[in-house]
């Protein structure tokens, strides 16, 4: 069968909250309202006031609040309408939640899941198109979870709420609406995607992609347009940016011998310069044929194309430049896609492309 | 001014304060025809763009004003050179009436060229010389306008900042920081709740503890105005503007009004009040109708002259239509503008590597000059 | 009961409240040598505190209690099983009322194994059962408290949760978002102002618009104390106890009260004030010395049972000491334990590539086990 | 002549203060008290309440009253006692500072200095020990400035009042008191240092070590090291993470083929990842005879030590095998100078290793 993102997430949230009394729902316009993107559509129906709470606007407090709930034993899912506006509360996600279990011995956890949409949606301008990945997967003690599709959400949201520790939890609003095939285990009540463990969403041999969230699509249908040209592309879902899997990249990586990181995030200091440095101190580094690509989002002040492409071997530079052009068509302006996804990736996401093209 | 009518305005409630803002206010013939005016124009204004986002013209957010007219040219209208205003996303009466055109508005929604920033901040974020926008971060504008007034102390300019929110943004802690300090520092900035009742789908008596916004300065002094009526809006905001300059410090104000259309265009806004409770506020409190039915009566206009208003707004609004829906956008490289100011130009990476360029333009002025 | 002394208190200040708690308190032998006990205790324990810091045994902050005994202990007193603590930094104290020994508290300043936390925490965190901790984050504590006294009214205990700031934090947005929503759904919480006159070397006339702090809470009751009366601090905490127990909601208390040591030990500490005025709280106002003159007058205790409690507790400092001073420290392997709880051994890195392991313990209960 | 880093700063921004009207102080403690840190000491004495303001403890309300002064035509200098507490401030500094410029197409332009000290203090704790650096050098519209000796702090702070941009400044404070030369010219009122450019601090010949801030510091200490046993080392001292200057690592490492960066900050997603990722994408990846490498600040969940060191040519794992030993000493903890730094870097910076150590 098939379920929207939306769904999963919905029923992961319901099943936990039904599973254990101390899970409850917090955040702006979860209940009544069934939420700004309508992902807790149902709940309060179900389960009344005291499970799923509508907040004021004020999230430096309601998320102090679900953090201090949490130190006394309760397991709240912190909603966030989007998590641009947890910059508000960051200083309770990190020194509250994520550094108080290693500033106590490990005599206060803090089990929370802080979730919402993350990223860029469509020309919602600067302030509403944030992507928290790098910031969050930066700081230790979180668990930082980033799915893709319904399967993830499911399973990824069920083990985030069980678990112990200050998940952050990132959705894609534009994730949401889109179906997915689900399996009927992911269907059940049981159904756990372990944390910190990446997923190959796709084998081939000649390339890995490696990507989360938003970005496992846009790789994926590079991989098939690869499949046309004769380039057997690997993909992996990240799944879970900390704990990070690097194991997986590495042994698609000794297969592959090329590697492309896809993030609609900001470049510096982002999830694809991790990888590009984690590469450099392993023995992938040994393994490639051609250096790291990163793919993400713009603009980002760095430094003029590298010298050296032409010189590497052909087959090399036709994977790249395919990719290229395929995922963010640098060069064909005029194809309908990639221009729309072009926009939506900017810093700063702004409305003026899109009439156009979208 | 020997035709002036007087009015009545609803009482003031007044928070920690003897004297406040007279209830009998005057009116011109002049200022009569403007603000009927002014609040068509915005009406009209948001009807527009409330249609190109049915028809999927507008991208992104889209919270519209109507219902709300009576606050901005009320305000408008105390204020002199050099006084400014901040608000949150609920933003194109606002820049309308500082200065910005109806097709400057329409055209920052469909995202072009003649946008108010050309496209690059659509709905939520538009400026002008007085304007400080248009901002979509819940309560941000609180802080922020509490600083451009103390930049107007700081210059000693006899000036003051009108500072808006929400009801639902009234509960942000920045509120409370930023009046301490405007108090303790005496700045002239009036911190302005503009109460439509609703905080997206959540009521106001859901969302505070305290629906007496007026009151929620604690020790600063508080107004609570009849927000539907423009004069009442008009007569405080000048005495507020009075008691600012004169360094009494802040204000705080709560403008009774009403949001006839749901939070944003995606918002049917019906599922947290019902119909008949938006009708009853077009029919009895609507600060159009209120104010038209006014002025005829005092014969400060006839209803003929106001349907000629009419005309012509209808008119300046399709005509600002045409061009929103028309002109042309920004060309891709305005990604890349606009980075740093007065800076020189910068190799910006792109989506790739490979996308690594050297700004062709600094700033989206440059770029419109060199590409006329 | 039946040697029961009864005492006054300095009247109570209220803020929207009709009643408060009683003037006239009474007060038992056990319990006036139990307060007296405790109060030197903390002073002792912090005199200690201050001159391993001068001997430069602690490294980071170290921020002292004395001054302010009264409010813990008077506090204490009225909390019973289930109801919980949280404050900031100034922590010291209240680790030691809520179920750390001296020790625990002395050796956590000097980074031994012996520590509450074993040195992972430092002056500024610590926990115990009921305790929540020192939080070194200014205001953050003010909705975790509220979180808190969620949980408890979630669960249906009949408890509270006690929210402690000083006078500085008071004017944080996040108690102004805390207090909103603790009314909004009758939390549990009393939000607790320890007016100590100071937030380092800002007076609270400088740092806020109101000094009246039990007034902050706008629509949330409070109540002014007298913070320097273990007696008056009992007896309001107790009546609040009862007040948030009944459904009533929060309550916002000022403890009024006084600090000796400049902020932190960095900090002289007389450049914002006199030491004459210091040297007049001491010898009017301070906690200790007027509880005794009070007991002593009444007869609930002679000046020979203080001094042999004097004696007792220097001893139980003295001994603390010693242990704080000679005990071991974690091995460095502590550096990569407690990450996640209740999650597999992680890879961790360490600084370089080549220093990566993968943890030995998960967390310190475990390496502490295995290294008895 | 000497001067501290403390002085330095008080000094450019005395000089800035007096040079332009506009250009004002704020912060906690920063006028009467002089400074958390003294570092304004005797400004408000000299230039009274009106240039010199005290806050009250209110981050989120007096930043965002600074960035709307700047908006509204004034310069102010906005202080956090020390970077962790910008935390309840970050909103304002990303989302009002660092966008409003793109978002008004060129508008509205927000010239601010945030400043304060960044990084772990000795044990201090968890809460009070975080590097920013990678947060902020991640996003775009803010300049990021890191400092590390008195003349960086004096050249780089008068730069920073006077640019027209948000402005980040991330200062040590272990470093605040430490003395280092200065030139004539660096004491003049006209000394600026250009933003966007890096350091050469020393020459060298085998290795390039590229760090900012106090790192620099280690970083010369490990370049004295290797001089003795025979290996040159050029040290690059960033000091400014944002624009970023790739073209002298890069034309550094054309000379010494060997790239090692350190900083005291997280690992994962750091500055170290992000120069890791440029290397890879530009002609400095063919020039590479070993392997980049990161000292960082610790712990971060990662991967196991690479496989294929043991592999490399003897001289490059020497030199390797030395930095590490030197600069963070991994085997020799007896080491009293690399366990107390060790101390200071580490996630959560705790005091119960230093009584015996620092
Ligand atoms: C910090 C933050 N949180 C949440 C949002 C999402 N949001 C946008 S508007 C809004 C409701 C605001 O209501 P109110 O302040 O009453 O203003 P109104 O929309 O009625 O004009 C919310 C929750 C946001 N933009 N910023
Ligand atoms: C958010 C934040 N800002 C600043 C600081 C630095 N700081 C620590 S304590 C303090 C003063 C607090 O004063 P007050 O609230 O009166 O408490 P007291 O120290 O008197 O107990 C300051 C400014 C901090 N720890 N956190
Ligand atoms: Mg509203
Ligand atoms: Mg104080």
């Amino acid at each position: 069968s098939n379920m929207t993102v939306r769904d999963a997430i919905n029923q992961a949230m319901d099943e936990e909250i039904k599973r254990d009394e101390r899970v409850y729902l917090l955040g702006e316009e979860v209940a009544q309202y069934d939420g700004a993107y309508k992902v807790s559509k149902g709940l309060w129906k179900k389960y009344g006031d005291k499970r799923i709470i509508d907040t004021p606007i004020t999230e430096m407090g309601f998320a102090g609040i679900a953090v201090g709930s949490a130190m006394a034993g309760l397991r709240p899912i912190c909603e966030f309408m989007t998590w641009n506006f947890s910059m508000q509360a960051i200083d309770q996600i990190i020194n509250s939640a994520a550094k108080t279990y290693y500033m106590s011995a490990g005599r206060v956890n803090v089990p929370i899941v802080f979730r919402g949409p993350n990223g860029a949606a469509a020309g919602v301008a600067a302030q509403h198109s944030q992507d928290f990945s790098a910031w969050f997967a930066h700081c230790p003690g979180l668990k930082v979870l980033s799915p893709y599709s319904a399967e993830d959400a499911k399973g990824l949201m069920k083990s985030a709420i069980r678990d112990d520790n200050p998940v952050v939890f990132l959705e894609n609003e534009i994730l949401y609406g889109q179906s997915f095939p689900v399996s009927d285990e992911a269907l059940g009540e049981d159904f756990l995607i372990p944390i910190g463990k990446a997923k190959i969403e796709r084998e081939g041999d000649n390339v890995t992609i490696v990507s989360f969230s938003k970005g496992v699509e846009l790789a994926l249908d590079a991989a098939k347009k690869l499949e046309s040209a004769g380039v057997s592309a690997e993909v992996i879902n990240l799944r879970s940016l900390r704990p990070f899997d690097f194991e997986s990249i590495r042994k698609s990586v000794h297969k592959t011998h090329r590697l492309v990181t896809v993030e609609t995030g900001w470049p510096f200091c982002g999830i694809g310069s991790e990888i590009a440095a984690q590469v450099m101190e392993s023995d992938v580094f040994d393994q490639l044929d051609a250096p790291l690509l990163r793919v993400t989002g713009r603009p980002s002040q760095q430094r003029p194309r590298r010298q050296g492409r032409q010189k590497e071997p052909q087959h090399q530079v036709n994977i790249a430049d395919y990719l290229l052009d395929t995922i963010f068509a640098t060069r064909f302006l005029s194809n309908y896609w990639t221009l729309a996804q072009r926009t939506s990736f900017t810093f700063h996401s702004f409305p003026s492309l899109s009439p156009n093209f979208f | 001014a020997s035709n002036d009518v007087t009015f009545q305005t609803k009482p003031y409630k007044l928070h920690k304060l003897d004297d406040g803002p007279n209830t009998s206010v005057t009116l011109n013939r002049e200022d009569a025809l403007k603000f009927y005016r002014e609040m068509q124009v915005i009406r009209r204004m948001e009807s527009a763009a409330g249609n190109l986002y049915k028809e999927k013209k507008i991208r992104g957010f889209c919270h519209l004003y109507s219902g709300q007219e009576a606050c901005a040219v009320g305000m408008k209208a105390a204020m002199t050179d050099g006084d400014a205003v901040i608000t949150a996303y609920r933003c194109h009466g606002w820049t309308y009436m500082l200065g910005s055109t109806v097709t400057e508005v329409l055209s920052e929604l469909t995202g072009r060229i003649s946008g108010n920033v050309h496209g690059k901040g659509g709905s939520m974020h538009m400026y002008t010389k007085s304007f400080y926008g248009g901002n979509g971060i819940v309560g941000a504008q609180q802080p922020l306008g509490a600083g451009i007034a103390l930049a107007m102390k700081y210059r000693e300019q006899k000036n003051f900042c009108i500072t808006l929110y929400g009801d639902g943004a009234a509960n942000q802690g920045q509120l409370f920081e930023a009046t301490n300090m405007a108090k303790l520092w005496d700045l002239p900035v009036v911190f302005v709740c503009e109460n439509n009742g609703f905080g997206m789908g959540t009521t106001a008596e859901r969302s505070s503890a305290s629906t007496d916004y007026y009151t929620r300065g604690d020790y600063v002094p508080g107004i609570w105005v009849d927000g539907m009526d423009v004069l009442a809006v008009r007569e405080a905001t000048r005495w507020a503007k009075e008691y600012c300059n004169a360094g009494r410090g802040p204000l705080v104000f709560e403008l009774a009004t009403y949001r006839y259309h749901g939070h944003s265009m995606s918002d049917p806004g019906t599922s947290y009040r019902t119909r008949d409770e938006i009708q009853e506020v077009r029919k009895t409190r609507d600060p159009i109708t209120g104010f038209k039915d006014r002025i005829i009566t005092a014969n400060l206009a006839t209803e003929e002259e106001l349907k000629n208003i009419d005309k012509e707004v209808r008119k300046e609004v399709d005509e600002a239509l045409k061009t929103a829906t028309s002109d042309g956008v920004l060309p891709p490289e305005a990604l890349y503008t606009d980075i740093y100011h007065n800076t020189e130009k910068q190799v910006i990476r792109g989506a790739t590597i490979d996308e690594t360029v050297v700004q062709k333009y600094k700033n989206t002025a440059e770029l419109l000059k060199e590409n006329k």
